[in-house]
């Protein structure tokens, strides 16, 4: 059987799935090449977009921040989506893709119950039933999001194997997806997993960049000298990425350093895949992973609960490695400080996962005259941890 | 050392599956004493990974015990190294482990410490040219999966990519002892034309369940969960997993054997 | 003194403060009028509008909703503005103003926090030093919005005078107005209070309606059969209900019915002040409130914290007198139920507040074909509210 | 039945404010004997409400303090008419009492009781019309205020429609006893030029400061908070309160009286 080259970026990426998902990925691939190209699909996906999801969201220039680091600072609203994060962007396609392939239900993983909730958003108002996996200790520490998701009728499932994070709820919903391949919708929250994944999530995804690029080109009548956005597994970064990669514009995609880049014997102190990740398998693809030296992967930490995950996008690999995008990675005090400072200044309270990038204007060392972050969500749901560390 | 293909050579083939270092080093060496002399041909080892999504819980427990006890492919090969050759092995594992060692490394490493074949339940033949290669080159034999799911054309693929034996998957789904059979099973069974042996495996737990398989027409059974359970009650007393594990093999055994 | 006509809706409205205070009203009237004219202002009013608070929200087809009740409805959208509420629009606008007119703070009160969290936003994205006055009870069962609104750099003044509710807050933050009324702007919260507030903010609102009117031709081609909006002060009904008050639409105000229209002797046991209040004189306006038999305010009461409150803006008292705006009200439970209606109908957690418009779908006679419900806020501040009222 | 106009004709007059019912009527009645024998002109009665804005915290917890223990219009009009009429009273409230009971209603109660004048805290002249021709009809004066921010063409026409006195609010913000004295409140009292008697009030604790307002023109006083201030500090004995209140009063008369 030939190596399927499409499913690649470069050496990465991949279908790294029980056979028995292979015919259910093909199947998707296919499907999502027709309805990608349907005018019907296109016209509700866009109706969903606009009407459900709010989209456009604003770019909007933050005066105050601009003043402070003496640059033009430009944020892409993401946390005025639905929901609350980019999150929205992609369930919301893959939730009407699994509509259109006439499947019985959808399945998602989460891990901060971001993309858990924004699945469970998508199903309700596409109306089909979800079900989602969350890992035990999540759960407890992420008590909000699991209740949304159940008033949005969701049916929640606690993962108690393995650390009883993202990952082992991914892992949890693989083996679901596995069982249930032939009525089920998996509907992966970031751009990894095995093709065609990746490739669907950042299309989905690229509207981010598809609106920041128009409207920085209205306002200002010039391309950013950078983009800044935080990285997990990397979809909000590549959506809004995507349409500046033939451009001259410096991309910078942020990890969470967690308490520092160092690891036990079986846990990293961070989350940074990119930064400090080797080449392996991971949950369906080849890709930079935080693993230990016979290649059992490592546990994550980072404060944003949304970039505590031990992969990244394949894609991100690959761009990282050619040097088209610079990995850097902030540490949770660093976040913190982000997190208040666009408070206070800006009015707007970003995640923490969000905060990451905020806080690189701080550390970088020549962003360019005009910059845009990707605020991908809102701090609502992180009130509860700031709150613990004190104000 | 045994191949794969001596498994199936005197009669229909009983394969079990543990995993190694479960509980410790020690305790796999017993069973594997009691799994041959119970009459299984081919001895399928777990090198336990740390996220094995193609495992139901009986076996992500296992793994978890054994990696707790401080397994890793080092201390695997070694484990290998000192079971009786009667019969051939295979070690199933994910596929980041072998990619880590490096597909020439582990390929080679297998050859020496006594493994004749690899099972990777995340390696699709789309993905399995490098290991195919080692595999190649160390004379291994690559094992690949059929599912309930694969096609007709696919099938047809993944049979002229194969060697050893063809895994056929017995149900959507992951491992994990059950009662039933699925009337899938058997029509899968039927669906795959070949000459290389195929053993079915994923829920068999009892001889009924084992005989009707063979009976439909598969040239070996692959019991995993089942044996493993065993294990996991009785960790603190090995000895009486490996009586119990004992009996319920040579009941397997004979179930398949007319 | 010559009565001031321009300042009254009928015989309601008025400016009933200290005199204090009167100079600060014409100065807030001339410089309103003066503003709201001038390009600059109103070009950066719009900047804000889009690009801060994420405006034009959408207009939504709730297609399973629709179906439910057997006809169309739409859902205008304002759970998406920044900050989760219609509030903003209003904070936006007096903050903007205030700095216009060179105030050096700008004070708040709040019930529930959204306007109080509106007004930070506002204040921090502006660049203009927040106090905000809440009661003593509402802090207690409102810890989140409190934080929310010191993380945004506001100073919260805790009320323990009155009732320790939303009342009190206003007339708190009345007392810091009369004494800082020179270098201070009171952001005022609804439709209510003296002339020139119930003006100001009903136009600052409008936008809800006008960009109703223009979605609904665009997409149904006709105007709806009825407006259906949840009414505590008034604002986000009013907002968007007056482009349509020359139309043949019929608009209906929803207030908090709470546990029923019954009174104790110094409280009312819901927030029905248009329903069920009588003529009276409260924070500055004559309008229709809860009192007792010798005019003494009663407390009001409502599981919305946003419409508990024992007053209206005159303007609504004016029209439902008239008949023009029909006022009813929905319970507590009925509220509840709607909650998860449309949550797990169409994916969106409406506040507790706009529930109670969602409610009268079912509550409603004939509300004709064609029905537009303002969702003016979402409900993730309500979340702990519903959980301990069981799912 | 005394005027208004009677309190500013032997003297500069000392004008007191109490809260009726502050904590009972009983109390009431006893600190009135006490402020009119220690030489109060003049006594304002607060008839409480419920939301009062424009009071400090003394003020709002006196108010409190008579609802509390059943305070009401009806109870109030009861009470005045049973003080005694040696000198003029002026009802202080909030305009949604007055509203309630009809302006015409509550002016007639005011005249049959004994109330000469009304002072309401949130009635701008601007909305006084009706309350206006229901004072005329029953001879009553209805007092307006001249602040701080007050401007000149204002304070002209408040001086129009003012009979009885004019209360001239010392500093912005709400009642409230301080020790200070601002320099604007001289210069508003400077600024102020009518025949009808100008009296100052919000924040006058001490003699020294009466005497000051005095010098600088104005022709009374108004003391409430420091007053209401020691009620609060003695409402388990009255008659201690009553002690402290014709001390206060007597000192604050003599600070007045050239
Ligand atoms: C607000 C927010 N930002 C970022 C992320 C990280 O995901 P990704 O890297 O795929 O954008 C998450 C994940 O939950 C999130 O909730
Ligand atoms: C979401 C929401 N809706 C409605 C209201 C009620 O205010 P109004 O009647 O002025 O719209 C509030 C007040 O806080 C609110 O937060």
């Amino acid at each position: 059987m030939e190596n399927n080259k499409k499913s690649k970026f470069g050496k990465y990426g991949g279908q790294f799935v029980p056979e028995v998902l292979m015919p259910a990925l093909y199947e998707l691939e296919e499907s999502y090449k027709k309805y990608k190209e349907d005018p019907q699909f296109i016209a509700e996906l866009h109706d969903y977009r606009s009407n459900f999801a709010g989209r456009p969201t604003p770019l909007y220039h933050a005066r105050r921040l601009s003043k402070e680091y003496g640059i033009t600072v430009y944020l892409k609203r993401e946390d005025l989506v639905h929901g609350g994060a980019h999150k929205l962007n992609n369930t919301i396609g893959q939730t009407l893709l699994a509509k259109y392939m006439g499947k019985k239900r959808i399945i998602a993983e989460t891990g901060a119950g971001q993309h858990g909730t924004a699945a469970a958003m998508a199903a309700s108002s596409i109306g089909i039933p979800s079900e989602i996996y969350m890992g035990a200790k999540d759960i407890k520490r992420q008590e909000m999001n699991v209740y949304r998701m159940k008033l949005l009728g969701a049916k929640v499932h606690t993962v108690t194997s393995g650390s009883q994070t993202l990952k082992d709820a991914i892992n949890e919903a693989m083996r679901d997806w596995a069982t249930n391949v032939e009525t089920t919708f998996y509907v992966l929250g970031s751009i990894v997993g095995p093709h065609p994944y990746p490739a669907m999530v950042h299309d989905f995804q690229s509207i981010i960049g598809n609106e920041a690029k128009a409207q920085i080109l209205e306002k200002e009548g010039r391309l950013p000298d950078s983009i800044i956005a935080c990285t997990g597994g990397g979809s909000n970064a590549m959506g809004i990425f995507h349409p500046f990669l033939n451009e001259d514009v410096e991309l910078y995609a942020i990890e969470a350093g967690g308490s520092g880049l160092k690891t036990t014997k079986t846990a990293a102190l961070h989350s940074a895949s990119l930064c400090v990740g080797e080449d392996g398998v991971l949950h369906g693809a080849r890709t930079k992973i935080l693993q230990d030296k016979y290649g059992q992967i490592l546990e994550s930490s980072s404060i944003a609960p949304g970039l505590d995950y031990a992969g990244v996008g394949p894609e991100l690999s690959r761009l990282v490695d050619c040097g088209r995008v610079i990995a850097d990675n902030i540490q949770d005090f660093e976040a913190l400080e982000a997190f208040h400072e666009l408070s206070q200044l800006e009015g707007i309270i970003p995640a923490l996962e969000s905060s990451h990038a905020v806080a690189y204007l701080k550390k970088a060392d020549d962003l360019g005259d005009l910059v845009i972050i990707n605020v991908s969500g809102r701090g609502d749901k992180d009130l509860n941890t700031v709150m613990d560390r004190g104000i | 050392m045994k191949h794969i293909a001596d498994a199936f050579k005197r009669d229909k083939a009983l394969i079990a599956y543990i995993c190694a270092g479960d509980p410790t080093p020690d305790a796999t060496t017993k069973i594997v004493h009691a799994l041959i002399r119970a009459g299984a041909d081919l001895i399928e080892l777990g090198l336990p990974f740390s996220d094995p999504i193609a495992d139901g819980p009986t076996i992500q427990a296992a793994s978890q015990r054994s990696l707790q006890a401080g397994m890793n492919p080092d201390l695997f090969f070694d484990l290998v190294k000192t079971l009786p050759k009667t019969i051939p092995y295979a070690v199933m594992t994910y596929y980041n482990l072998i990619f880590h060692r490096g597909t020439m490394t582990f390929a080679k490493d297998c050859r020496n410490h006594g493994i004749a074949g690899i099972i990777v339940p995340d390696l699709p033949p789309e993905e399995a040219d490098e290991l195919g290669e080692a595999c190649k080159k160390y004379n291994l034999d690559l094992i690949h999966f059929i599912a309930p799911t694969t096609t007709p054309e696919r099938i047809e693929r993944i049979i002229q990519s194969s060697s050893g034996f063809i895994y056929l998957v017995a149900r959507l789904g992951v491992t994990g002892a059950r009662e039933d059979l699925e009337d899938r099973t058997k029509s899968l069974i039927q669906q795959v034309h070949t000459d290389i042996p195929k053993a079915v495996g994923f829920g068999i737990s009892n001889p009924q369940q084992a005989k009707e398989i063979i009976n439909a027409g598969a040239d070996g059974i692959i019991v995993g969960s089942a044996i493993v359970d065993m294990i996991a009650r009785n960790t603190d007393d090995i000895n009486k997993a490996v009586e119990e594990i004992e009996t319920l093999t040579r009941k397997l055994k004979e179930g398949i054997t007319r």
